[in-house]
């Protein structure tokens, strides 16, 4: 980063990805206390430490024309997509006003008024969902750009060969962003990869991309911000791969055992978060005391949804037959 | 006027491309090649090759891409050159198409259409001669259409691509050329409703898609040996018309079902059982069963035919149900 | 001795592996994790990495690798992590592991077990919680085992290690824990023989996998109301132990079965076909089915029990088939 | 070319590639006069002039320890595998006699004897098999490689992907041969790929690769050969390009107007047979007339194949219930 940070931003931008993050921390935090007291059930999946993608990335698009879809680790991106924390930890509770009704839970958020099309549980299965929106939007010649969002270990799934393909051949304007978190569950990426540039494998599609630290919230922002740019305007597909990191386990009930606890500290040094805390601290933009000041919001929002989850109302038992077939 | 199940599709696509630009047709070779049996004569050149899409052979893919652009707003209609070739597809149908209404809480429904040749036609060998309408019809939030006439080709296939929800729509390769009566004007049968073909009193025959031809020879058979049977074309397999079932079975007291794919956990052997189940007090003989043998179809053509449904076994059934053997 | 179900798996493993170089375990997560619910904890340390395989996540093509290796000679022992991912597979196991010897005129066996956690656990939603029995029955050429009890996870896993024919084997997320006694010696349970759990003059019981517990737990609740069922637990699901089911029915001319999966075209439905065909004339009443409610399953923990077999549904549905109701 | 054929190649050898071209070419015009006859039903995909591929790969590897799969184009590898033309004639004629009892037809022939896994109908789907086929060498540490063609179609199948990253990460003895014959049934391969030069998608996953001239039987022996020597030593996967044509219709149903005359003549100048004659007459090799009694020989073997087939045996009706499960 060259320039100053005050030239290329303002500060308010700054500020509310540095908020947004933040939420995104606590809120989960909250998530998995509410686990633990068995409020949420089977799966959560955490995105602690990989907030600077979601963040990053949402930034740079226009929410009002551009699509979003992503796997079952999909809290950081819903909030950043601006869902409400208190529907979202409802839909954790397995609650009514959840967004998806209680149906869901954790994997399956989806907000289809914020273009938000899930959250989905089978890896690598939204990867051609995510080319069919791209199709659409080419067939009304529309201005929007559709995000993908999927992992390392999803890579090496067939479909997101085939979704390249295809993207590539029919002028898709899709992105589609490897979030390699270095680890599919307990699996090392490079133990399962050929090749472990992803790059090679969207350029094996003629798809240039490039590879973006994750852990900075603001090179995942131009990064994805060029991106988008560029497919809006030759309407072909896009590749990135954001190198971030899980703190968490894969799961609530995985030890993460197959890491060490050096490399682990290594990548929290670089905590996005921290790490944008310090660059607005030095440019003035941020003090110590509103850093504490945001934090305490974003745990109060986190909290406040945690009551908004506990208060909100079960599903009646007639609509477990509900939502099976549109009339 | 006359046509064939062929053109009676190719009018449904045309008709709905026509009336709504949200429809699109994607698959292999429907577009330049005018589909691998022809059916999509014409209409890459009406519509384009936006609206008219060839695709690599990449079934998960493709089916996946109808699937996204359905949830995003069009009503895309994929072509599965076979349904032998959807097995590749099949988590994309099972759990992206038929789920998502649900895990969204009702938020994002998925009105796309699956369109293929379905079950055996002949010297195929076992990989290409699969009826894989268990598998579907296993699936709630699925709708699965067999038709047998070109009219209810015409009909189904118009509601379908209307329907708001995923919709398996079963064809075979062996009634593309089937002519038949189809109503000059717009024409559109609802889902979920069966046809009597043949109004009779004494046996129960009912079936789907092809095999419905087998029935109504069996029926004109049984007719010279004083056997009034009644047969009943379900048209769509999910939802099931029961109804209509039940009420006939009531009168006739026997039963028999056709279903040309296997027969464990089948549509045939779950109507079956359905029947049993809903006519027991009615039923003078357990329903009757006629599907495909037990084994993957072989390529000779005579025990190809030996293992599929036929009219002589129909007849056998028939006997059994009615007690004349 | 007493070990639990993930015990007997880890321990068939174990004991085939040693006693032949050809049986591998290939799938996600299974040797240096040791298998996402620890089944094959240790397996890499005593078999190294060729014999105990990690896969990328990779479905199709490593569920063909197995069969490819198995057509070579190996005996690979395929690990789904669940079985709803083996969907993106399904062409590999219907189109290429259950076809192979029938298309090779019989020269070429696929001796690989496919294996995984099937059906509903808690909380996962509907992706996540697919029993699919119904669709791997369905599909001569196939095996289908799914036991319920720690002695036969051990004795079914090692006769399906050794069997020279693909074997899809059932588990169960939520049975990993359960324990039970166990023979200290080797043991092997022949594929196809069903197991009476509970005697009983009434009615009978039928079930297999996980819900035979809720199928014995209803049978203490009926002996307390003074009906005295019958517990049948398949294990086999294909070949199908039809013989231990009629001669059961014929004694107590009535019966319930129960199947986790949806109705449509499933086991359990085709059972009860089966039972009301065969048994027609002892039947005093038409077979009921307790079966997963026709929807996907959601997430809320309620409605998720709401939508699943229960020990109340069974009692349900043994008061139809008694009249007591 | 450099070196005179001679000093290369003994011309048993080269008589040999020739002699097995031309009895593909008169085995497969046999067995479509037949199917004009009905005596043959269903597909029935013909190899003509691509029996350069077949012949030259097969004559590259050693029989007794390498394995060979393709898809549903096979009557030519079969040949070239050194099946007997009547047990494949009577397996398109749906006989008893036949290598797969009559059962799987002109897709499916198979010899387990001459390691021949198949004649697959479903396209790329025994791609992962022959990779599964290379793990089985590894594990017992075999000397074998696995030849494994496919189409040009085929290489958009996902299992093409997922196969070269596991071959790549396992280092699996599997050389992946994509016959590209310019078409997937009615469509040209470039209309349906991202990039046409597909070693590239060899290289993605790291396996270095060729593109090979498919017309000219010795090329595409050499380039099998040094891959197979290759892979043999270094125990890694590898790939070819064969460049080739298919002189007729997919199927017998196709009349292939996707075409113009003009492109099939000039692959037609350059037929594999053709090309190799005039090479072996040039070097002195071969005369006019032992071409024609090699022809003959040719079409000889290919009527008594025919005449094998006509007079073989039905299978048994009881034989439609074998062969489902094996004891
Ligand atoms: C098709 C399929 N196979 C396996 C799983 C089980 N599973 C869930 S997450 C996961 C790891 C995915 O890793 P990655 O794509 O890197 O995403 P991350 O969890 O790191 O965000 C696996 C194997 C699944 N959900 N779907
Ligand atoms: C999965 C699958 N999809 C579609 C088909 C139908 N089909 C048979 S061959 C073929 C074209 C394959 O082309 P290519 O791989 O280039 O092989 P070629 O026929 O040229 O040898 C298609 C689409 C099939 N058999 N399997
Ligand atoms: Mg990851
Ligand atoms: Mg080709």
């Amino acid at each position: 980063m060259e320039k100053a940070l005050r030239e290329q931003f303002t500060g308010e931008f700054l500020l509310s990805l540095l908020e947004k993050m933040l939420l995104i921390r606590r809120f989960e935090e909250k998530a998995s206390q509410a686990y633990g007291l068995r409020k949420i059930g089977g799966f959560l999946h955490l995105y602690i430490g990989q907030e600077a993608t979601g963040v990053g990335a949402v930034a740079a698009i226009d929410q009002s024309v551009d699509y979003v879809l992503t796997a079952y680790r999909d809290h950081g991106i819903a909030l950043a997509l601006g869902m409400k924390p208190g529907v979202l930890m409802a839909e954790l509770y397995g609650k009514e006003t959840g967004c998806s009704r209680g149906k869901g839970g954790s994997m399956h958020f989806f907000d289809v008024k914020k273009n938000f099309l899930g959250g989905n549980g089978i890896v690598g299965a939204h990867i051609p969902l995510a080319t069919g929106v791209g199709l659409k939007i080419r067939n009304k010649n529309e201005k929007g750009v559709v995000l993908c969002f999927f992992g390392d270990g999803a890579i090496h799934q067939g479909s997101f060969h085939e979704s390249l393909n295809m993207a590539q051949i029919w002028g898709l304007p899709v992105l589609y962003i490897c979030e390699n978190n270095q680890y599919g569950m307990g699996t090392d990426f490079r133990r399962v990869s050929a090749v472990t540039d992803f790059t090679i494998l969207g350029q094996s599609y003629d798809i240039k991309g490039k590879q973006v630290n994750g852990m900075d919230v603001l090179e995942v922002y131009q990064a994805v911000k060029e991106q988008v740019e560029q497919i809006r305007e030759v309407k072909r597909p896009g590749f990135l791969e954001i190198k971030t990191y899980r703190y968490k386990g894969h799961s609530m009930s995985d030890p993460a055992k197959y890491r060490t606890r050096e490399e682990l500290e290594a990548y929290r040094q670089q905590d996005p978060v921290l790490l944008l805390k310090i660059k607005l601290l030095n440019e003035g933009v941020l003090t110590e005391e509103k850093f504490l000041q945001m934090d305490s919001v974003a745990r109060r929002k986190s909290e406040e949804a945690a009551l908004y989850a506990e208060r909100a109302p079960d599903p009646s038992l007639e609509s477990l037959y509900e939502d099976v077939y549109k009339t | 006027m006359i046509m064939s199940v062929r053109e009676a599709l190719r009018r449904a696509l045309d008709e709905e491309m026509a009336r709504d630009e949200n429809v699109v047709l994607i698959g292999e070779e429907v577009a330049q090649y005018h589909g691998a049996y022809k059916v999509s004569q014409g209409l890459l050149e009406k519509y384009g090759p936006f609206r008219v899409i060839d695709t690599p052979i990449s079934e998960e893919g493709f089916t996946g891409v109808g699937i996204g652009a359905a949830m995003a707003g069009l009503c895309p209609v994929v072509e599965w050159m076979t349904l032998n070739f959807s097995l590749q597809a099949l988590d994309q149908t099972y759990n992206n198409a038929s789920k998502m209404l649900y895990m969204s809480g009702g938020q994002i429904n998925v009105p796309v259409v699956f369109r293929g040749p379905n079950g055996p036609a002949e010297y195929l060998s076992a990989q290409h001669s699969q009826g894989l309408q268990s598998i579907y019809s296993h699936c709630p939030g699925l709708k699965v259409v067999a038709p047998s006439t070109p009219a209810d080709f015409l009909g189904l296939l118009k509601t379908s691509i209307r329907d708001n929800n995923p919709v398996v729509f079963l064809e075979s390769e062996l009634m593309y050329s089937l002519r038949g009566e189809v109503p000059e004007e717009e024409y559109l049968i609802p889902l979920g409703k069966g046809a009597v073909r043949r109004e009779g009193s004494d046996v129960t025959l009912i079936g789907f898609s092809k095999p419905i031809y087998l029935l109504l020879e069996a029926a004109e058979r049984l007719e010279k040996e004083g056997v009034d049977a009644e047969v009943i074309d379900l048209r769509t397999l999910r939802p099931l018309d029961g109804e209509l079932i039940y009420r006939s079975v009531e009168k006739t007291n026997r039963c028999v079902v056709v279903d040309e794919a296997w027969p464990y956990a089948s549509v045939g052997s779950h109507i079956s059982w359905l029947v049993n189940y809903n006519c027991f007090d009615f039923l003078d003989a357990p329903v009757e069963l006629v599907s495909q043998e037990d084994v993957p179809l072989p390529y000779n053509h005579r025990l190809e035919l030996a293992a599929l449904p036929s009219v002589d076994k129909i007849l056998e059934a028939v006997k059994r149900v009615t007690y004349r053997s």
